[in-house]
């Protein structure tokens, strides 16, 4: 069971360049959830999940991470965040991308078997640059799964992924969230039914 | 050469004459060496320091040899795609390296009783560390690229895109004033070649240059039935893999 | 100090697998001594009363050129957005980067300096100053680099902004270390000099984490 | 042609965007010529009679730690695929990238140099020589480095094999070009020297691009 | 109405690293279809497009591209390649990226028209470093589209695409395919209903 953290946005609204693309947004993300945000191409969804990581400054409005009611001081250390880069160097193998994310994120879970559960055994010990776009997904879906925070944030996990990576990814999702966890996803697909919808545009 | 081209040929061929490489070799190096160290006289100006040329010279005059070797190879190898081509110019590397770091060392040894120092950036003697680099270059290249057939190609441009540096050190001491000597070993006198040093000297000298020339033809063929041999165990291990 | 020392690791392997590492800094120093002497033509003597002088300017722009990458193939592959979220906060991963640039750059000059100095004609008595001022006084190009590289990481222009920001931080280091250096060869006390490098060194150990920090921040949202 | 030019065109736009463009160049050897005599010392007369040698190794410098990026990023990004699939074969789009990166490099420095020459101290007589001469043999640092950039391009350990790679064909342009500049400070005819370095530059010209795109083809697969 | 091209793979296989990807994979495509390569990550899908396209050797096999039967010479001015990167310089605005392909590789429709037909106009004169996900992948699509080459290879064309995007893109496909052209497409989703499949693992 992982600590239960509620991400609560209110009145957000971002701006990019000299666009707003959305304006007095709120949200409200409990544990044991899965929240998907959608929205056509370009209208915010990477922004709105940059923006929960902390990543960016909301224009307005405030985001609160909170466990049992009460805020936290530091919501960087209680999320991981998977974005469209996969955030992989390709000069050093897959294992060695996991083992240097779990020293510097922390981790739950061992390097090994993150990739064993997204089927990349086989390819633990090749540099990434080798790697097909599917392959290189599930490495990056792997490390989420390892440092295995509270509140997951994943834009598009499945884009990429054959039919047997999709499963595993939602398999992955859905445990967590069974297991208190809080997971937020941009995503073009529905990835577990009954997800609630958050529309950005 | 194509006769040559399938490695059984090769390897019949090389295993009769590396017996007689390694003869001549030996035989020529060593009375060579004999004569230059102990039968000539003493240089009047060097004194002994000058035996260090038995050394220095054929190991110069190797260096841009085998460069040049490795050159043929390349260009046999890029426009007929001869894999034999490609481990030849790849095995002779490493000797050419080593030659090309005896002539640095032997001629910094060289340079102290003679110039009074071991280095100076002289045209030739940079020229001749440039070469080294190039050396390493070129094995760089074969490390770094997994696929051999890759490998072979990109080391194979580099080796003819470098050649510029031979006729460079050939003639940077005459395009440059240097501290280095020009050639004096042989000369165009009168429209012809003639020897300027004595014979008494030049004879072994060239004992010994031609017994490198063996020896490193010997040392070539060693290496590459060695390749021949890892590349036959590396496609038998997959094999049994894939079985 | 786990994480810490694995970005310093990682950016290490990364250096070693891309460019060789401490090797390429060796090599690109020997490859401005080798051209030197040459270009200048061999006078022995000129060239050993500059040879500080070269090889600390040589030093300041090796730091200087490979600097524009140091934050910016992180931020191209997402990595950087990961580093944000670590356990340790931004600051640490400039001094982490800070550092694996310097032991790349700096460092394997430091070390190698004697032996260049050896092939300039350098006086002897200036050795144990140059490799003594280069220890101190190279981590400023890597510590207060790291601002100019966090300022620009991304933006446009950011080559040229990167060259104009960080060469006033150079300036005084790269003109104090040969200043030490042609003091010991003349026979006086470089005492005051490594003071100075001492000083800015320390500062910028301060500065260029908590300045690359907040700019990379600016860069993040 | 006109795709030619297209090429060429977007190389200097995104170097423009990127780093300034040729500014880049002008403050790479604004700093080192700024930098050069406060850390010499300056003793000018010293200076001024090694300035082209400076230059020269300044501009061989500048070329090489740019260079591996040259197809770097078009390798990354995907972009080197579409140049292949390009209407011209791959030979005139390495030419075309050589041709940006002199332009931003080389070009910048040869215009500069008389300026640059000026604040180094040099005699007068050199200028004319200096500017003519890197105009000739600039060009080689980037046609001939073309070929140890595709070379190494998305090799382990490039950098350092770049180095190694481009030294042995920048060092004779160096060591040439710096002395027909002191040949005409001396009163000398430099006539050989560009002999040499024009011969040099149009060999790399049709080196250069055949062998670069034989190399990125190489890669490509 | 393009020149009918077709493309005749016999017996290709295919190695990276000491490892074999596929074996006596034989393929034709003829004008006029849509033929989907199918199979797992890291089968060699993107492999055997990049075959196709002259970017990789055949470890063994013959690849030919002919127009009404005979043999093309200059197989690489006739097919676009649409890879798993975009290709796009972030440095420039789309259009410029679009103008300069037109340059390189020839077009034959106008830089606008393509943006529009992808809904990317009023995002055109944006640097394409600005843009989402879906707005990179659809200014790569239009590039393809502009250049209007016989023989299109996609490379998951539809990735991190909305409905919308996809809906165009799968038009645009469906159109080329009508008039003639030549479409191979590497996916994990069905592009259009009755698409040829061919596995490659
Ligand atoms: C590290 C220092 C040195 C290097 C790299 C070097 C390099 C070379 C090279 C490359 C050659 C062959 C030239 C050719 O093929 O035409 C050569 C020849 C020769 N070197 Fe050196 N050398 C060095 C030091 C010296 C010294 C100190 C001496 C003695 C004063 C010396 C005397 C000679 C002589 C007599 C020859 C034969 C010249 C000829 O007939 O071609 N070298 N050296
Ligand atoms: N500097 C800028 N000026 C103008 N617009 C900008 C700027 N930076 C970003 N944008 C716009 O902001 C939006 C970014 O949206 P974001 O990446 O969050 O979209 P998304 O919903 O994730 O889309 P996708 O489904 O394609 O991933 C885009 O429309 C982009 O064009
Ligand atoms: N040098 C190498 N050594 C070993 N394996 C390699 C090497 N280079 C590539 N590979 C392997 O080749 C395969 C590449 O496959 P490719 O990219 O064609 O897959 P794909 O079918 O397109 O997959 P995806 O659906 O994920 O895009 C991967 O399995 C990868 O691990
Ligand atoms: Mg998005
Ligand atoms: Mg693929």
């Amino acid at each position: 069971m992982v600590a239960g953290v509620e991400v609560t946005g209110e009145g957000l609204s971002c701006r990019r360049g000299d666009r707003l693309l959305f304006t007095d947004l709120s949200l409200n993300a409990r544990p044991g959830t899965l929240t998907a945000i959608v929205g056509p191409n370009g209208s915010g969804k990477t922004s709105l999940l940059r923006m929960i990581a902390g990543l960016l400054k909301p224009e307005a409005g405030t985001l609160t991470l909170s466990t049992g009611g009460v805020a936290d001081e530091e919501p960087a250390t209680l999320l991981c965040y998977l974005g469209h880069h996969d955030a992989l160097k390709a000069q050093m193998t897959a294992r060695e991308n996991l083992e240097f994310a779990a020293r510097w994120q922390g981790a739950v879970r061992d390097p090994d078997e993150a990739l064993a559960r997204l089927g990349m055994t086989r390819q633990a010990d090749l540099p990434v640059g080798y790697f097909s776009a599917g392959q290189r997904r599930r490495t990056a879906f792997a490390r989420c799964w390892m440092v295995g925070r509270p509140v997951w944030l994943l834009d598009e996990p499945t884009s990429a992924l054959d039919s047997a990576g999709r499963a595993a990814v939602i398999d992955l999702i859905g445990a967590h969230v069974a297991d208190g966890g809080t997971v937020i996803a941009a995503t073009h697909e529905t990835l577990i039914a009954g997800a609630a919808e958050l529309r950005v545009a | 050469m194509l006769r040559f081209a399938n490695p059984k040929k090769f390897l019949d061929l090389s295993g009769a004459l590396l017996p007689w490489l390694w003869l001549g070799a030996i035989g020529l190096m060593g009375w060579g060496l004999y004569a230059a160290l102990f039968a000539t006289p003493a240089d009047y100006q060097q004194g002994d320091s000058v035996r260090i040329m038995y050394i220095h010279v054929p190991s110069a005059w190797m260096a841009s040899f085998i460069y040049g070797f490795m050159f043929i190879a390349s260009v046999v190898g890029l426009v007929w795609k001869h894999p034999l081509a490609d481990t030849a110019a790849k095995e002779a590397a490493p000797i050419g390296a080593c030659f090309t770091a005896a002539c640095l060392i032997t001629g910094s040894l060289w340079g102290k009783p003679t110039w009074g120092t071991y280095w100076i950036w002289d045209a030739r003697l940079t020229s001749v560390l440039v070469l080294f680099f190039l050396y390493l270059g070129y094995m760089g290249v074969w490390a770094a690229i997994e696929d051999r057939a890759k490998a072979a190609r990109a080391a194979a441009i580099l080796c003819v895109v470098g050649v510029i540096n031979i006729p460079i050190i050939r003639f940077s001491v005459e395009w440059w004033d240097t501290l280095h000597q020009g050639p004096s070993v042989v000369r165009f006198e009168n429209g012809k070649l003639a020897p300027s040093i004595d014979p008494s000297m030049l004879w072994p000298l060239l004992a010994v240059a031609v017994g490198c020339t063996l020896l490193f033809f010997a040392l070539l063929f060693v290496r590459m039935r060695t390749d021949i041999a890892r590349r036959r165990i590396r496609t038998l291990m997959t094999m049994k893999a894939a079985a | 100090m786990s994480a810490f020392l694995a970005l310093v690791r990682r950016d290490l392997l990364l250096s070693f697998r891309i460019g060789g590492g401490p090797f390429l800094g060796l090599a690109f120093f020997l490859t401005v001594t080798a051209m030197l002497p040459l270009g200048v033509g061999a006078k022995l003597n000129l060239l050993g009363e500059a040879a500080a002088g070269f090889l600390w300017v040589a030093a300041a722009l090796a730091s200087l050129l490979s600097l524009d990458r140091l934050f910016q193939a992180d931020a191209e592959d997402g990595s950087l957005d990961q580093l944000a979220l670590g356990a340790l906060p931004l600051e640490f991963a400039v001094l982490a980067k800070a550092i694996a640039h310097w032991l790349t750059t700096g460092l394997p000059l430091t070390l190698a300096a004697p032996v260049l100095a050896l092939m300039l004609n350098m006086p002897e008595a200036g050795y144990a100053t140059l490799t003594l001022s280069l220890l101190i006084g190279s981590p400023v190009f890597s510590l207060a680099g790291a601002i100019g590289a966090a300022l620009t990481a991304g933006l446009r222009r950011g080559g040229l902004l990167l060259s104009l920001l960080v060469l006033p931080l150079f300036v005084p280091v790269v003109v104090f270390g040969a200043g030490a250096v042609s003091a010991a060869i003349n026979g006086f006390e470089p005492g005051a000099a490594f003071l100075f490098l001492g000083a800015v060194s320390l500062f910028s150990l301060v500065l260029g984490p908590v300045a690359g920090a907040a700019a990379l921040r600016i860069h993040l949202s």
